[in-house]
């Protein structure tokens, strides 16, 4: 193995954050703005899991035929596992009301762009007066 | 080595989705990302997260998405 | 330049502020956005007073030197997301770093 | 009774639920959202103060270290809760009071979002568990931006689009920075983390440690809507009705308080924590109120002071004596209060004249004398005028940032209340007292009796505490030496 399985999931879920925060930040597009959002909560998920990650380990399930002792040396930590379910909910209602908003305002402005939707409107609305 | 081989699964298809001119491709190539992702989540052990990842982020997120860009437009401009 | 004339050219650099009401407002917003840079360089001197007179010279250079400073702050702070998530950014970069790498010298 | 604990979150929620599956029945919903509405500020001050422990599991020994763990999500209520959920459920209850009143037909999915607002900041300021707090920050926020998308303001849309996409990055930051907490110590319970750092745990002094502090403030700034977050937030605070922005503010506050007290609670080992609070406080009391003076449109105007009054919070936690946070938190009792009655009284206006723009109005005394008076008081308070309670918070940060060596900051407070003050009488000359354009056309609408008894009945709150402020400084300053 070139890399340890944690570490390489670390990496991953760095580079995920990395584009997704470009993506957000960057491209004029609302729809890949909300995916580049998508990928940042999913980088951060990956993160709490890989936290959890025991290597060599067993999935954090208790069966009756296994030893108590040694399930708990060897099973991974469950706490961020558990935390990561509400974490990725979270993400998606987030994601569901941010597509509505698109599309309510697309309705109004017949664009996409952030530029154009997102813009300081303050003054706009003096102008029309 | 199934771990690694999803890992660049998952970031090379997140890179592809944002390059993309028609939305629907990159819709699918989140719904990709998100799946990989999903694997590897099985892969470190933690097979219920992996499920809920597989339905939400793997499946209806996309969903959501496609249905924005079906109301709205496919073209990136 | 005479200080009179100064003024009145801050008054006209204030575009879009047309009645008295706001003029006023722009000139206390002026004054105490200045008051309290200042008093901000005086509180450097917990750390060390030299570098809180450096920090009050240039401070006041820079100030006197681009003196309708309202609205220049007022364009940098407009409602668009751009610059919303511009400045977003920023923050986080430098307080990471700030945290990140001066913690340990506070 | 120690039951009542979890009941001040579950019953908010359920009331919530209960509403929203009743739609649009509207004279139904009215009468049971009152009732759910008068509930709430009771439950706080029938329940015994106490620890409540979500399923009942007790906290474990360790029988190596001797320190107890938290398995269970721990809500602890002390008589500082009680005061914070207090004053909360009542503004709540004149919210729904107004909303109820004010329009005809009540809507269901707007007073679940309320009370669903109620119940996740009031989750946020028992909870000893550091990811169940970022559970109900999150719900607060979606809450906050249905608010919003729900009021009838021309660009509520883009305001809350924008806000979400702000808050997007922001979330998943202090997301990463309680991921950075839970890989140090294992553990999200505050409590927990607090015992293993004193235990000298050492990745205390690790750099991630330090990581997790940058990154759990950046998630704060955003909770808050300090800069550079302060344009978003007080564009939700001017996108929302009135009343909602008056519940608004009271959420942004508690959460800001409850992330705060955590943070303080794990991070006040750090030095670098009180000076990048100190200085994200300053700057957003500066820029707030310089932006608050130069704006045209008087909902904006409060709405920056609104953000800019947090930055008194935030100085008073900063400097970290007993007293100035003592005056900091009572400072956050009081904004809560103050800031919604200027909500409620200024949007009350704004409704009636159906115009934000300042230039536009004028002369309104003679048509709502007694709203005029209300609002002047209230202004007053927040500007820190005696015996209201602005002042009484506001001097106590002054003599502590003098006692505790910071004449600077003493002299900052006080410029930045005089200039609070000029925003006041700016608002205040040219809403009520200049000639009337000729333009403006009051059409004799009458402000809702329900408004003008909610504001009389702020303002009393106001007035006690400013005449008899150890009403809620005994109470904070216990919590504040349980804290240090």
């Amino acid at each position: 193995m070139i890399m340890d399985l944690q570490l390489a999931s670390l990496l991953t879920c760095g580079f995920l954050m990395i584009i997704g925060m470009f993506a957000a930040i960057f491209i004029d597009n609302v729809i890949k703005k909300v995916i580049g959002i998508a990928f940042i909560e999913e980088g951060v998920n990956l993160f709490i899991v890989t936290i959890g990650y025991k290597a060599g380990g067993v999935v954090p399930i208790i069966l009756p035929e296994m030893d108590p002792s040694w399930f708990a040396s060897n099973a991974a930590y469950p706490l961020p596992f558990g935390l990561v379910l509400t974490s990725i909910v979270i993400g998606a209602s987030t994601l569901a009301i941010m597509l509505a908003l698109i599309m309510i305002l697309y309705k109004k402005y017949g664009t996409l762009s952030a530029k154009e939707l997102l813009k300081d409107r303050s003054k706009e609305a003096v102008a029309d007066e | 080595m199934l771990g690694y081989l999803f890992m660049i699964f998952a970031v090379v298809s997140a890179i592809l989705a944002l390059v993309q001119r028609d939305l629907l491709k990159a819709v699918i190539l989140t719904g990709v990302s998100g799946a990989s992702v999903a694997f590897i989540f099985q892969i470190l052990l933690a097979p219920d997260v992996a499920l809920t990842q597989a339905i939400i982020v793997a499946a209806i997120e996309p969903a959501f998405i496609a249905l924005t860009v079906k109301k709205t437009t496919r073209e990136d401009v | 330049m005479r200080l009179y004339d100064k003024l009145i050219n801050i008054i006209e650099g204030m575009k879009g502020s047309t009645t008295n009401d706001s003029i006023s407002g722009d000139l206390v917003a002026e004054l105490t956005l200045i008051s309290t840079l200042l008093m901000l360089g005086i509180v450097v001197r917990h750390v060390s007073i030299f570098l809180s007179i450096v920090i009050l010279l240039g401070l006041l250079l820079i100030l006197i030197t681009n003196l309708p400073l309202m609205p220049k702050l007022k364009k940098e702070q407009e409602d668009s997301l751009g610059q919303m998530l511009y400045y977003v950014l920023v923050t986080l970069g430098v307080l990471f770093a700030a945290v990140y790498w001066g913690g340990n010298f506070v | 009774m120690n039951e009542l604990i979890p009941l001040m979150v579950i019953f908010p929620i359920a009331a919530a639920l209960l509403i929203n599956l009743f739609g649009f029945k509207s004279t139904f919903v009215k009468y049971i959202s009152i009732i759910v509405a008068f509930i709430i500020p009771i439950i706080p001050l029938a329940s015994n103060f106490g620890l409540h422990y979500f399923g009942g599991h007790a906290p474990l020994e360790s029988s190596l270290s001797g320190i107890l763990y938290h398995t269970a999500i721990t809500y602890s209520f002390t008589a500082f809760e009680q005061l914070f959920i207090f004053i909360l459920g009542i503004l709540g209850f004149f919210v729904v009071l107004i909303y109820v009143n004010s329009y005809k037909k009540a809507s269901g999915p707007y007073l679940f979002l309320l009370f669903m607002g109620i119940a996740a900041v009031s989750a946020l300021i028992l909870s000893d568990d550091i990811f169940h707090m970022f559970v109900f920050f999150e719900i607060a926020a979606i809450v906050q931006v249905g608010i919003v998308a729900a009021s009838t303001i021309k660009d509520r849309y883009e305001i809350a689009l924008k806000y979400m996409i702000v808050g997007s990055i922001g979330s998943p930051i202090i997301l990463l920075g309680i991921a950075f907490l839970l890989a140090i110590f294992g553990n999200v319970n505050i409590t927990d983390i607090v015992n293993m750092i004193n235990a000298g745990f050492p990745a205390a002094s690790s750099p991630v440690f330090f990581a997790s502090l940058a990154l759990i403030f950046f998630g704060w700034l955003y909770t808050a809507g300090l800069p550079p977050f302060h344009t978003a937030k007080s564009g939700i605070y001017s996108g929302a009705e009135p009343q909602g922005a008056a519940l608004l503010q009271a959420f942004s506050v508690i959460t800001m308080v409850s992330i705060l007290i955590a943070m303080v609670r794990i991070f006040s080992g750090l030095e670098i924590f009180n000076v990048i609070l100190v200085a994200f406080s300053l700057l957003a009391m500066i820029l707030s109120i310089t932006m608050a003076l130069v704006q045209t449109d008087f909902k904006r105007m409060i709405a920056f002071l609104a953000v800019g009054e947090l930055g008194f919070i935030g100085l008073g936690m900063g400097i970290g004596t007993e007293l100035s946070m003592t005056a900091g938190l009572f400072q956050a009792v009081n904004e809560m209060v103050i800031t919604a009655l200027l909500f409620i009284g200024f949007g009350a206006i704004a409704v009636v004249c159906k115009t934000t723009d300042i230039n536009k109005l004028g002369g309104l005394i003679s048509d709502y004398p007694k709203t005029a008076i209300m609002v002047l008081i209230g202004g007053f308070a927040m500007a820190g005028v005696p015996p209201l309670n602005g002042f009484q918070s506001k001097l106590m940060l002054v003599q502590s940032a003098l006692n505790a060596g910071y004449p600077e900051f003493a002299i900052i407070i006080v410029l930045i209340s005089i200039a609070t003050f000029v925003v006041f009488v700016k608002v205040f000359y040219l809403m009520f007292l200049k000639t009337k354009p000729k333009a403006l056309e009051v059409s004799g609408e009458k402000i809702p009796k329900s408004t003008i008894i909610t504001l009389a009945v702020f303002l009393i709150i106001c007035i006690t505490l400013g005449l008899f402020p150890s009403i809620a400084t005994d109470t904070i300053s216990g919590f504040v030496g349980g804290l240090l």
